[in-house]
């Protein structure tokens, strides 16, 4: 459990401001932005590295925003694992069991079970300079989990991995988080690392948060401009909004549910837009089914981007390839394209 | 050849050379001591004035070698503070080994800081913040991760400062002509007898220097750098 | 402070110091025509040897500064090749202003040659590749980008190679008794009348150094590093 | 046009062996492999920047293995720009024009309509040092492109940018290379980028060449397990080949066409792997039609991936998240597989 309440930090050329985080126990928070937002500032917080101006961190419950490192009870995994050259794998695990109150058997115990778990037995009297990335990473893991800390802190720990190792180690922390049930908070600029792995994500944006919320929530639901482009939704317009209806440009949408006062924006992801065929369908003016012109096809695998042009406004589908290929669409086709109403997004 | 084996069977020589060699190491010792918690400091942490301080210990490199001397002499002179302090000590600047160390330390100790601050900030803090996290406290983490990571560069900063000791000559001439260290020796043997006479005394302390550049070699290695693809 | 002013109207002192500037000077001048494609090459290329050449250039910071006014001597002596070629060409060395020049530029060069070769390495070699493939040949990518980005480390070099020179005493006091430098002067007064009159001919070298140092502060600066999030 | 002939190249601790490589006048040519897979290498020697122990390199039919770089015809974008920090934008990219011979009038023309293309006109006179990612590449793509070069190197352009920053790039890559009709040899690690840019790609492991194809051919026909995990197929097996069937264990799969000699591997795509219905239907020995349960079930937004067990066999398929909660699928699910035998491919 992590509470921060009101937490400013200074450093020269960049702020945190009034930053407000509460991560339940055992719940898999994930802090998501932009390079330079200031997230893994946050997270040095945290971990106490930064003297922080204003506020209070709390750590199940306990007031660490003084306290140091070492009595925070705290993990943590960096990116470039930071294990420590001079020591082999098993030592770098053991690291940091002789601290322990308790039984240290224990302790190696639990140990031998990680160590297994991970798949790291046949490593353990390795050095760790010629491990590979994914190797690295497992006993970063294995080094922080053993000493059973209240918190674990993971800092862009898939970024630095190939692609192949990039899906293993992200399996294998949701399971390991769903195994121990540790309370994790961990910092990516990707979101789908976030959604795959995230109960709930905070996006961060130059010092602030923009927006809390499940990741469904954040992707579907996004708050602000920033956070809906940021979450890959590539229909983003800003609209007059009456009632039921969203007016952009020459094109209408109809809504799942009356907008509300102060909304200007509405969203609508690449992959809700249906076509409906290549005939064309005589748009009415506000049921959702639009006339529209394929102006680009783009085939990208499993997935194919299609560029639409309705009524002159450039919008963006995502289909299958098979659909695709099924439809027979291709570059300056007529469409017909509908979406449900309640994907219409407004904020 | 003849010369530089007869040279050998020379009190004198053997005397200022084992003089110069016991106190290069003992300022190397000393700068040991007493520059690497102030280069973990440097290293490590910012406050006030830490741009201020690096300035005044590198002043050392670049002050004219009599200067020192004379700055050295002066400071413990019967008139200023310091020098009354020594003084009740017991302790003997001028003429005396303890003077000798202490110019040695004074020219050394500049290079020992920047190589070993340098060590230091070699090792990534976030290796110490791991630590940390891990239940180490400031202390064992030095010298559970810092230490064996950065030990190295305190081999080489001492080498680096004894091979800058041993060298010294213009602030020992000023404030111990005697006892003598060999670079003293070797002047006086210029002087008094000419080029050919002095050559012999200067190829063995080329040698002892010649043995501590091999050593700072050994230790300086650097791995070499994984293949960017 | 009296002592001070009156300093600075004895001729001699003024002499020396002007002296002391000008030789140092004219050693970074000639660091600056002959270590800078030494730099570049030993900064660019890979070749046999290399590693050999390293560490005779760090040498000279690592032997006795009188030793190396031995050596000077000896190499320039009427016995060795060298000094033939140096007598046909109508130089001295010994005591004159040539000498000084050749011991400044024996110990200063190591540090200009260091610190320019830093420099060019900072260069990303892909800057070169860059402008090479857009037509510019090995010279004119080396004055459109790798000097225009590594010349504040010749401006360093130069600095630290005179700073470096202007404190030499060890080996000028070998080869050049007279004319005299100022550090050699400071020498003399210490020894001929004491402490008190060589400490204002102290003062006023170390305000050159000072100059020195400040200059070098200015142009070493390094661009504050950009935030890491 | 670049032809590369029995290139070696040893370095100490790696060496690029008997590489033969031929990128055709205006094509977009891609070195896909793992980090360190030497495909950077091949870059440099075409550039001219390393010792080329053996071979011939060829640029437009002209023998250029020994020339220096600036007679070679060659332009390069680095993945970190490597843009001249003491230039501002505009002299970045005129830097190579005072090199042409003829017209400087024409090379000056070109450039504003480059930088006009390319959207840069604002930034000319602006210092390159607090450009973004995005802009940067464009900037380093302009100094390129202003002085013509016969072929164009793109060492990992993509890898450095924020991902907003990639997409945009990438279409620009795309479209430069459509409208210049230039060559272009683009390294990269990201089968992605590769599948979208290239009309061929070769796939290098360890300094040797494995497979060189169109992307759907290399996509579709990998030739080794190794280009068969590399380009993303999850379902790759020894198998027993005999005839139309290929025996994995206790399942056998009908191909396409009779299996080669020597052929041993079966792949297929996840995404081949089609879902019938939660039904249970008996599965003939050799239909191509399985029975399958649900091990794992993965939303990743858009699509989701599905873990099988098929007759023991673990197989991974892929579906759209709309189809996965259309169809129910949940853990531990029976489940009715399918795959076109043109879609079981071997190796």
């Amino acid at each position: 459990m992590i509470s921060i309440h009101n937490l400013h930090v200074m450093l020269p050329g960049f702020s945190l401001r009034a930053v407000d985080l509460h991560v339940g126990r055992g719940e898999f928070f994930v802090l998501l932005g932009p390079t330079g937002a200031g997230k893994s500032l946050i997270l040095e917080s945290v971990l106490g590295n930064v003297h922080v101006a204003i506020g209070q961190i709390r750590v199940n419950g306990k007031e660490v925003t003084r306290m140091p490192p070492e009595r925070r009870g705290i993990g943590i995994v960096y990116q470039d694992q930071a294990l420590f050259p001079h020591l082999t794998v098993a030592r770098n695990i053991a690291y940091g069991i002789r601290y322990l109150d308790g039984d240290r058997e224990d302790a190696y115990r639990r140990m031998d079970a990680l160590t297994d778990r991970l798949g790291l037995e046949d490593l353990l009297h390795r050095s760790v300079e010629h491990l590979s990335g994914g190797e690295k990473q497992r006993v970063a893991l294995a080094r922080a989990l053993v000493v059973r800390p209240d918190v674990l802190l993971l800092d862009e720990p898939l970024t630095a991995l190939d692609p192949n190792f990039r899906d293993e180690i992200r399996d294998l922390l949701k399971s390991i988080h769903e195994e121990t049930g540790i309370t994790v908070m961990m910092v990516t600029h990707d979101f789908t690392e976030a959604h795959y792995l995230a109960h709930r994500v905070a996006v961060i944006r130059d010092g602030v948060i923009e927006q809390i919320g499940s990741p469904e929530d954040v992707f579907r639901r996004p708050r602000t401009a920033f956070v809906a482009e940021f979450v890959g939704i590539r229909n983003v317009f800003e609209a007059r909004l009456v009632g039921k209806e969203a007016v952009v440009e020459d094109v209408c949408f109809l809504l799942g549910r009356p907008a509300r006062d102060g909304e200007r924006h509405v969203a609508i992801r690449s992959e809700d837009l249906r076509v409906l065929g290549t005939a064309t369908r005589p748009a009415g003016d506000c049921e959702n089914v639009f006339e529209a012109v394929a102006t680009k096809v783009v085939h990208k695998g499993f997935v194919s981007d299609l560029f639409l042009s309705v009524h002159g406004l450039p919008m963006r589908a995502t289909l299958t390839t098979r659909e695709c290929i099924d439809l027979d669409i291709r570059e300056d086709a007529r469409l017909a394209l509908s979406v449900d109403p309640a994907h219409v997004h407004t904020f | 050849m003849a010369d530089l084996r007869e040279t050998l069977r020379d009190r004198d020589v053997l005397r200022s050379i084992r003089l110069s060699v016991l106190t290069s190491g003992s300022a190397a010792l000393l700068s040991f001591l007493f520059g690497t918690p102030f280069a973990y400091l440097l290293a490590r942490r910012e406050f006030r004035g830490k741009k201020m301080l690096e300035s005044v210990i590198d002043l050392p490199i670049m002050i004219p070698h009599p200067v020192v001397g004379i700055a050295i002499l002066g400071i413990a002179g019967r008139d200023h503070w310091m020098g009354k302090i020594i003084g009740a000590l017991g302790l003997r600047i001028m003429g005396s080994t303890t003077g000798i160390i202490t110019v040695l330390l004074f020219v050394g100790l500049p290079f020992y800081i920047d190589t070993v601050k340098a060590g230091f900030e070699a090792v990534p803090r976030r290796m110490e913040t791991v630590s940390r996290t891990l239940g180490a406290s400031t202390a064992s983490t030095f010298f559970r991760v810092t230490f064996p990571m950065a030990w190295r560069s305190m081999v080489v900063g001492m080498i680096l400062c004894t091979a800058r000791a041993v060298s010294e000559f213009g602030a020992i001439v000023i404030v111990a002509y005697h006892p003598m260290v060999a670079p003293v020796l070797i002047y006086e043997r210029f002087t008094a007898y000419g080029l050919r006479y002095s050559q012999p005394v200067a190829v063995w302390l080329i040698l002892v220097c010649l043995v501590l550049f091999v050593l700072l070699r050994l230790f300086s290695i650097r791995k070499p750098t994984d293949r960017k693809n």
